[in-house]
């Protein structure tokens, strides 16, 4: 990666078919104190190393998929669907 | 004005097929595609699916996960597809797309070789036998691409984008016809 | 030593044995007044306007690596001051004058080239945009012009006008805009603050932030503690992790951005030129190589190098807007770490520790912001109080919903 | 005396003789020559001159690395400037020129500037030409361009095709010399898919020229027996004439095919360049190594050249370098030269070694002078001397070329292109590629393995171990037997040489020189990147790869510390420079990106439409009509028209989604700012979306066709956005909602119709009763046409404060019923509109689109605040919607502006000043975002963002434009300029 992503239902693909959208962050609570909020729009780890990115396989399966990707060697050590890691998130 | 009758263009009425020896490119007409859109969770859509369709080879071709797309050479009566949609209900939808999408056929010997120059997905047998379904961008335009048999592909291409895309398949093929 | 057609003279005639080092290579002090982190352009102009300016000379920049081994090595030269919006607008002016009479300030010749810049429109919407940016521009008194498509042709007949899938319209000119070269920047602000006492340290990173009491007390590097009484941090692309270090968390992401020259060619393009259709600008360099760009490769990334889908996707809007760039050969490409902002604009600011103080979110325009990002953030240092074109750039603008938004694009960095 | 063709041997064909020009000159070669073995052996050791001194030069290497010997071959949009002759194949009728000359190559003014080089050292340029201040740009710098420099490329367009490819394999072996053939073939009889690149038109890489046999074979009938093999190996691509340029992230190699860069006229239906994307499970390297010039004296001169390339003349092509050549060798490999040369009966005059022995013992004829140097050379525009410094003596040797060995450096480009650091190696005085790399192996001379014999082995040992680790078995490799190798033991990297006399190069062809590489250190500009930066060693079209190990090793000595602690310089892509046409392929022109049609776009242009390209679509703008001369005169004509009669207007490229399933609902009330939950069936709704920062992102109907069954609407420039956006929330924010998206945007044909008349037209084909009482305003359903013979969906929604509904239907269909409404409509004046009219209608009436809706603007700002639900608990955006400063009192809210004066006129992107306000930026209010002729007013009419401007109708201001030198009183109001109180909508 980042010349391939290894989408989990169709598997490596070329960037150009994916739009990034960036941090895979966690939604606050509508009722969240603004601070989360503020936090959860605006402010980021910015990590060297391991980072979690939402990247949408727009020219393919049109699914949204987390990637688990190393921002200095661009390894991809995982990625899955979005929406099963939000669900086993809301589960924990 | 209930004597008007309603005539289809087809979005490639003006391309005539290419052909060789080794590869042939062709507009396939305009019949029915639906769109199908399995509700969450929802399990074994795909063998029901399969009851549903006519019996023909590749009539059901995966779209992505929970969603497929029924294609038949012929147009679906009004009817015929409201009662479709019914018999989905309620383990999924049915989105008519007939009109929103055109198939485009090419084969031959060098039919890989030019589809890879417009896809990344690895087209070799091994990797993509037939029957199997991937959307991907064929150059800058999305498509959803199935092999229907050793050496023949089908190209179902939003109809917006398919003058534009039959002009780059032509291209592509160039070599070859 | 002071550079001038005489010393180059004499010297040459003694065998060229004479030249002093343009800079001292000293062993950091135990302590100092005030620590920059990032020998980039920014640091080294601080440092610099520091020293000269406000009087402040026990200054050391640290740098990791080699100075100019950021950013400022590796853009591509272009400065402006075509800023939309009232928060941007006079600062990029202020640096543009600067510019103008730098190379005189520091004696250095960093080529100070203003050619023009010309960016394309080919849409009324983009038209009605460059007219609203060309206004704000003059209403400031900076120069611009709005061209049509004949003047366009007239300036620059080898672009598409015939055959293009978005023909061009016209474009917004600023003929004060240009090009410096980026090296000879961090150079002769380097060998400026140097002479005047800064200590400009090479192959030192820094790895942590000391503190008590809420204020910081020094640094430790790769070459020891070093104390000071405040901390300057201008670390381009690394600024989240040098924050980090402190136990800030800053609304930027870091995100590489690729450049790329061609083969060296006698003169073929003069000013610089910007695409409106695709991502894709371009100049010549002194020495004949076109440099030249795009859009970001997309993902956040500390590798300084990007990937071939990129390098496409800029070659065929380089070739969309020059049909005659298609036997001309691509020679390098390489890439930089941009802090990337969450509005696309920097912020110059204290910090909530007190003795701290930030410089970060150039995004991709920082290289044109040097001279006056260096001048008010030591401005801001040595007074306390923010410059007034730099007023808007405050850490709390976000928090607060003052957002200098120049694209309208958002919280997601890799759309400014 | 000068170099000449041998009346034997070589690989070329001499019974296929072809015809050339040399700055006009016409030369003759043969089929298997390169432009440069072409021009040697018409004794052409002259080719080009330098980039700062203009000295003459001649050819150096035989290979990618050649620094000289550049020109410009081709006319026309098919010039090809900076084209290394060492590597262009000639071609019957090839036209080539040399560079950076004036008036000719042979006589060159520029060569003056040698007198001055003293002035013009490392960085000179930083250091004056600063004064007067506006000489720069006016005196000094012009003439620095003009000077600067080599090629000039042309301003016509190319002629020629491109196109790119993808590719996949088991195995990408780059580099078909002994050891890429050995990976290849081991691999290819194991059966694993394998791509076998080189960049020559040859396989065999060093084979071409070795005198070696290989299982009693000669060397390159081996590698022509192996190609053969492979070839026939339905799993194996051998790729010639492609460079491997550049090593990507996921082991994708770029690669570019010169597919006819060899032929004189390229056959139309192929391209000339195709640029490959090589997906490699994994790769080997394969490359070779490239052997180093030597820094002493006038190592420039023409007749110098590097010893493997002279071998490469000699024995593929069959050309003498001269008559009277020497040698000067740090390694064996100096010695199978002069065997060569001596066997093919040119006198070798000296072999001047720097070491006190040889591994070899040379039998020949040369005078060998060990422990010595050459520090000098003497001659004009050829070599014709050579000194040899010994002991502290030094000799002056005539001859007419000079070969220099100065070691061998792995060529690792490849592996270092992802980040790592290549490592020195003290024991084979190279740098190595780094270590750990993923997915990608060296072997053979690009791992430093020097022998043919343990090449072979190596390749094929490495391509084993490979696919073996995919699971597939390898058939038992057999090592051919190799006999009359050389070999290359024992060299000792050399880099200063004592008593060097004159400039001695480093980078050859930007012309820096020992005393550079000095300088820069003195002057601080000591590491390796700094130095590079400051003597532009290194950085000409070569890359460094012949000096910049020179320049590491210079540096080192300079600071008196290892080449391991210099360190290289940064490796990048690309390996040799690549055309912008491969990279471009065939999206150029016209065809930079695809078109996008609307189903109606031939009804429009059946109706004269004129288009405009919106994104990738084309929307038709005006419909000119008989004698109108301007589009103002269309569009006014159209808009009164709306007002009287009624129009049609093409509005298929709205983004349409369907939206379905039990949650939609819900999902639809936490996309939109306002309420959707209660929506009725059968009804539309406008709706807002803002972005989690609480700015609006995009706006459009949605109607509720059945209980769970939506059809939404978007904004053409945001679809695809939108689109993804509501992907977003649906999988990765709420997955447990059932909701899901279908795009139907190129389902259906959907048109507006729009106009006072405009139900009486629609009643005609539509089945079911439309009156105001049945579909009244906002109605939404599927309806019957044509007696049943079609279903569409029928939407009244209003743009322009007129009646109008949009209808859609299937997109095939469209233009015919598109042409069934103009035939009902006719008695009524229906007419077509494009968008032009659609914005004055819209602008009449106040409605916004994303000249307003500019990223920046909170519902609020465009007096939508009303429409931001309090009582939804979530939606996207509320809760950053609370910041103080979206809710400043001075922030820019929508008004509408006219002139005072009617027949002034103002356009969108003026600034808008308070009244006799000076005209500075602290005074700006606001700007205009949206302005037209109103045919309904008469007068222009606009709609601006101004400073708190709800609360300032009436007021007077003044739109400046200073672009166009405009400043026009002008007033605030109300934005809707048409029928405030919608009595229209109703008729
Ligand atoms: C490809 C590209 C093209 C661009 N084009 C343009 C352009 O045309 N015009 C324009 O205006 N701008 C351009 N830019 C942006 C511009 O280059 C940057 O915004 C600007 O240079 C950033 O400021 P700087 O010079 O101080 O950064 P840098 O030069 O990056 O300086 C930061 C320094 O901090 C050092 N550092 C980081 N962490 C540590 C640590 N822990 N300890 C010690 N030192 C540390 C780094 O090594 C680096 O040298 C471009 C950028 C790139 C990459
Ligand atoms: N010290 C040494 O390393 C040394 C010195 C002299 C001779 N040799 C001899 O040279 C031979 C080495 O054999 P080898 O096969 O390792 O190398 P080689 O030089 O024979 O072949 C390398 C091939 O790689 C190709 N190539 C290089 N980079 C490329 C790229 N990026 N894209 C496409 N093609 C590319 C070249 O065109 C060449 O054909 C042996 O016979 C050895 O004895 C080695
Ligand atoms: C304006 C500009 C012009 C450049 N011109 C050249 C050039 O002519 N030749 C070259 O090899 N590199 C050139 N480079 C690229 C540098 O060699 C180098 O790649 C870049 O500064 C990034 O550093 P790095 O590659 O060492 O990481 C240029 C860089 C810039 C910023
Ligand atoms: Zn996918």
């Amino acid at each position: 990666m980042a010349s391939l992503v290894p989408c989990p239902h169709c598997g490596q693909r070329p960037k150009e078919e994916f739009t990034i959208k960036g941090a895979a962050l966690a939604r606050p609570a509508a009722d969240a104190d603004a601070v989360d909020w503020f936090d959860y729009v605006y402010l980021r780890d910015n990590p060297r190393g391991a980072y979690e990115e939402y990247w949408h396989h727009t020219s393919g399966c049109r699914r949204w998929i987390v990637v688990t990707r190393d921002t200095v060697t661009h390894e991809v050590a995982a990625s899955r669907d979005a929406a099963d890691r939000a669900r086993s998130e809301a589960r924990t | 004005m209930s004597e008007f009758r309603p005539t289809l263009r087809p979005a490639l009425a003006t391309k005539q097929a290419v052909a060789s020896a080794a590869l042939k490119l062709s507009p396939l007409p305009e019949g029915t595609i639906v769109h199908v859109l399995a509700r969450p969770g929802e399990q074994d859509v795909v063998s029901f699916l399969g009851s549903l369709a006519k019996p023909a080879a590749h009539a059901v071709r995966p779209v992505s996960p929970g969603q497929w797309f029924i294609v038949h050479e012929e147009p679906m009566p009004h009817k015929e597809m409201k009662s479709l949609f019914a018999a989905l209900e309620p383990r999924a939808t049915g989105v008519d797309q007939s009109h929103g999408r055109v198939r485009i056929r090419i084969e031959g010997k060098m039919a890989s070789r030019a589809l890879s120059k417009g896809t990344a997905v690895d087209l070799d047998p091994s990797a993509f036998p037939v029957g199997q379904s991937a959307v991907t961008l064929i150059g800058h335009i999305a498509a959803h691409v199935t092999r229907v048999g050793p050496e023949a592909f089908e190209i179902i291409v939003l109809r917006g984008f398919a003058e534009s895309l039959w002009d780059d398949l032509a291209r592509m093929s160039l070599e070859f016809t | 030593m002071r550079y001038s057609a005489l010393s180059i003279l004499l010297n040459g005639l003694r065998g060229n044995r004479n030249w002093a080092p343009a800079w001292r290579q000293p062993e950091p002090k135990s302590h100092y007044d005030v620590i920059i982190v990032g020998g980039g352009g920014h640091g080294l102009a601080t440092a610099y306007y520091l020293a000269k300016e406000f009087g402040i000379t026990k200054v050391a920049v640290l740098e990791k690596n080699y100075i100019g081994s950021g950013n400022v090595g590796r853009n591509t030269t272009i400065i402006r001051s075509n800023y939309l919006l009232p928060g941007n607008n006079p600062f990029y002016e202020l640096s543009m004058k600067l510019w103008e009479g730098l190379e005189q300030d520091f004696n250095f010749n960093a080529m100070v080239s203003q050619r023009g810049v010309l960016n394309l429109y080919h849409s009324d919407a983009q038209r009605d945009a460059y007219t609203r940016r060309g206004n704000a521009m003059r209403l400031h008194g900076v120069d611009a012009e709005l061209l049509d498509r004949e003047a366009v042709r007239k300036m620059l007949p080898f672009l598409d006008f015939d055959n293009a899938r978005f023909p061009i319209r016209g474009g917004l000119l600023q003929r004060r805009g240009g090009t410096v070269r980026h090296d000879a920047v961090a150079w002769g602000y380097a060998r400026g603050a140097d002479s005047r006492g800064v200590d400009v340290i090479q192959g030192c990173e820094v790895t942590g932030i000391r503190r008590e009491n809420g204020r910081v007390t020094g640094v430790d590097t790769s070459r020891g503690f070093i104390g000071c009484n405040t901390l300057a941090l201008a670390a381009a692309g690394n600024s989240s992790q040098v924050a980090e270090m402190a136990g800030l968390k800053l609304p930027i992401e870091s995100h590489v951005l690729q450049a790329f020259v061609s083969e060296g060619l006698k003169p073929f393009i003069d000013g610089v030129v910007t695409f409106g259709a695709g991502h894709f600008y371009v100049s010549q360099s002194d020495k004949g190589g076109l440099v030249f760009g795009g859009d970001l490769d997309g993902y956040n990334s500390y590798a300084q190098r990007g990937n071939l889908a990129t390098v496409e996707h800029v070659a065929e809007a380089g070739k969309a807007m020059i049909p005659a760039l298609s036997r001309v050969r691509v020679l390098r490409s390489w890439g930089g770490i941009m802090d990337m902002s969450m509005d696309g604009s920097p912020i110059i600011d204290r910090t909530p520790i007190d003795n701290l103080y930030l410089n970060a979110g150039w995004c991709y325009g920082g290289f044109k912001a040097t001279p006056a990002s260096g001048f008010c953030f030591a401005h801001l240092i040595a007074r306390g109080t923010p410059q007034e074109t730099a007023a808007a750039f405050r850490l709390d603008r976000f928090e607060r919903g003052y957002l200098i938004d120049e694209k309208g694009q958002g919280a997601q960095p890799n759309l400014h | 005396m000068s170099s000449y063709r041998l009346t034997k041997g070589g690989l070329v064909d001499r019974n296929a003789p072809l015809s050339f020009t040399f700055d006009g000159r016409p030369l003759r070669g043969f089929a298997g020559d390169t432009l440069a073995s072409a021009l040697l052996a018409n004794g052409r050791m002259l080719v080009g001159r330098s980039f700062k001194y203009h000295r003459p030069r001649g050819i150096l290497t035989a290979g990618a690395a050649e620094p000289n010997a550049l020109v410009t071959i081709g006319r026309g949009g098919r010039t090809e400037p900076n084209t290394r002759a060492t590597m262009q194949e000639l071609y019957e009728g090839l036209e080539a020129q040399s560079q950076n000359r004036w008036p000719s190559l042979e006589f060159d003014v520029g060569a003056l500037n040698g007198l001055l080089s003293p002035f013009l050292g490392a960085g000179f340029y930083y250091k004056t030409f600063m004064w007067p201040a506006p000489l720069w740009e006016k005196f000094y710098e012009p003439v620095i361009r003009k000077a600067a420099g080599l090629g000039k490329a042309s301003y016509e367009s190319d002629p020629d095709a491109y196109e790119k490819s993808w590719a996949h394999c088991d195995l990408l072996v780059i580099g078909a010399g002994p050891t890429g053939l050995a990976a290849a073939l081991t691999a290819g009889r194991a059966g694993a898919r394998v791509i076998l690149v080189d960049e020559g038109a040859l396989p065999g890489g060093s084979l071409l020229f070795d005198t070696a046999t290989i299982d009693g074979k000669a060397a390159a009938d081996f590698a022509r027996d192996a190609s053969a093999e492979l070839q026939s190996m339905p799993n194996v691509r051998l790729m010639m004439r492609t460079t491997a340029f550049g090593w990507y992230d996921g082991n994708v190699f770029g690669a570019v095919e010169r597919v006819q860069k060899h032929v004189r006229d390229p056959a139309r239906q192929l391209v000339v360049e195709r640029l490959w994307r090589i997906v490699a499970r994994h790769a080997l390297l394969a490359s070779g190594a490239e052997e180093r010039p030597l820094v002493f004296g006038g190592n420039d001169r023409p007749g110098v050249m590097m010893a493997s390339a002279m071998r490469t003349y000699l024995n593929r092509y069959g050309v003498a370098p001269g008559r009277a050549t020497a040698i000067f060798t740090t390694d064996d490999s100096g010695y199978a030269l002069a065997r060569d040369l001596e066997a093919a009966h040119v006198d070798v005059v000296a072999i001047v070694d720097s070491r006190s022995s040889a591994g070899v013992d040379y039998r020949g004829k040369a005078r060998l002078i060990r422990e010595a140097v050459v520090c000098g050379t003497k001659g004009r525009k050829a070599i014709s001397a050579i000194e040899v410094h010994r002991g502290g003596q030094t000799e002056t040797i005539a001859v007419d070329a000079l070969a220099m060995a100065g070691g061998f450096s792995p060529i690792i480009h490849l592996a270092c292109h992802r980040g790592g650091k290549p490592a020195w190696s003290a024991e084979k005085a190279a740098f190595l590629a780094p270590d750990g790399l993923n997915g990608l192996d060296l072997a053979g001379a690009a791992a430093a393995t020097t022998d043919l014999a343990a090449c072979l082995a190596e390749g094929a040992a490495r391509s084993q171990a490979i696919v073996t680790a995919f699971g597939l078995s390898c058939p038992p490799v057999v090592l051919p037997k190799v006999e009359g190798d050389e070999g290359t033991h024992d060299s000792k990297p050399l880099w200063s040489i004592p008593g060097v006399k004159g400039k001695a190069f480093v980078d050859f062809q930007n012309d820096v020189h020992l005393k550079d590489i000095g300088l820069a250190v003195s002057e601080g500009y000591s590491h390796v990147e700094l130095a590079k930066r400051y003597t532009t060693n290194g950085m000409a079209t070569d890359q460094g790869k012949l000096s910049n190990v020179n320049a590491i090793g210079l540096i080192a000595k300079a600071r008196g510390v290892s080449p391991a602690e210099v360190g290289t310089t940064t490796f990048r892509p690309f390996y040799t420079p690549v055309s912008f046409g491969a990279l471009t392929g065939a999206h150029t022109g016209h065809h930079f990106q695809p078109v996008r049609k609307s189903p109606l776009h031939d009804w429009a242009k059946k109706h004269g439409a004129v288009f405009v390209e919106t994104g990738l679509w084309y929307r038709s703008s005006w419909f000119p009509r008989n004698g109108e001369q301007t589009w103002r005169e269309s569009v006014d004509r159209e808009v009164l028209n709306v007002r009287q009669n009624a129009g049609l207007c093409d509005v298929s490229m709205l983004g349409k989604i369907e939206i379905s399933g039990s949650d939609a609902a819900e999902f639809l009330n936490r996309v939109y700012c306002n309420a959707f939950l209660k929506l009725p069936v059968g009804r539309a709704r406008y709706g807002l979306m803002l972005r989690e920062d609480g700015m609006i992102y995009d706006d459009g109907t949605t109607s509720r066709l059945e209980e769970n069954r939506f059809f939404m609407t978007t904004t053409t420039a945001y679809a695809a956005g939108v689109m993804n956006h509501l992907e977003f929330c649906a999988q990765a924010l709420w997955p447990e909602l059932d909701v899901r998206l279908a795009s139907i945007t190129d389902q259906w044909a959907q048109m507006a119709i729009a106009g006072p008349k405009a139900r009486t037209i629609l009643q005609r084909i539509v089945d079911e009763d439309i009156s105001d009482a049945a579909f009244p305003f906002l109605a939404a359903r599927e309806v019957s046409l044509f007696g049943g013979a079609l279903h569409g969906c029928l939407f009244q929604i209003s743009f322009s404060g007129e009646l109008a509904y949009e209808l859609a239907v299937p997109a095939g269909y469209g233009e015919s019923v598109a042409d069934a409404l103009m035939e009902a409509g006719r008695d009524h004046g229906i007419m077509p509109y494009g968008v032009e009219t659609l914005s004055v209608l819209r602008i009449e009436k106040g409605h916004v689109t994303h000249n307003e809706i500019n990223g920046t603007v909170v519902p609020a700002d465009l007096g939508f605040g009303k429409m931001v639900s309090a009582s939804k608990p979530d939606f996207i955006g509320k809760a950053m919607l609370q910041r103080e400063g979206l809710a400043a009192s001075d922030r820019p809210q929508l008004v509408g502006v006219v002139p005072l004066d009617p027949k002034q006129s103002f356009r969108s992107g003026s600034h808008v000043l308070a009244k006799g306000a000076a005209a500075t930026l602290e005074s700006d209010q606001g700007y205009v975002t949206s302005s037209a002729y109103s045919p309904h007013i008469g007068s222009t009419i606009a709609l601006a963002l101004v400073k708190n401007g709800s609360s300032r109708h009436g007021e007077e201001v003044v739109v400046w434009n200073g672009l166009h030198g405009e400043s026009t009183p002008a007033r605030l109001c109300n934005p809707v300029f048409f029928d405030p109180q919608n009595e229209r909508l109703h008729v």
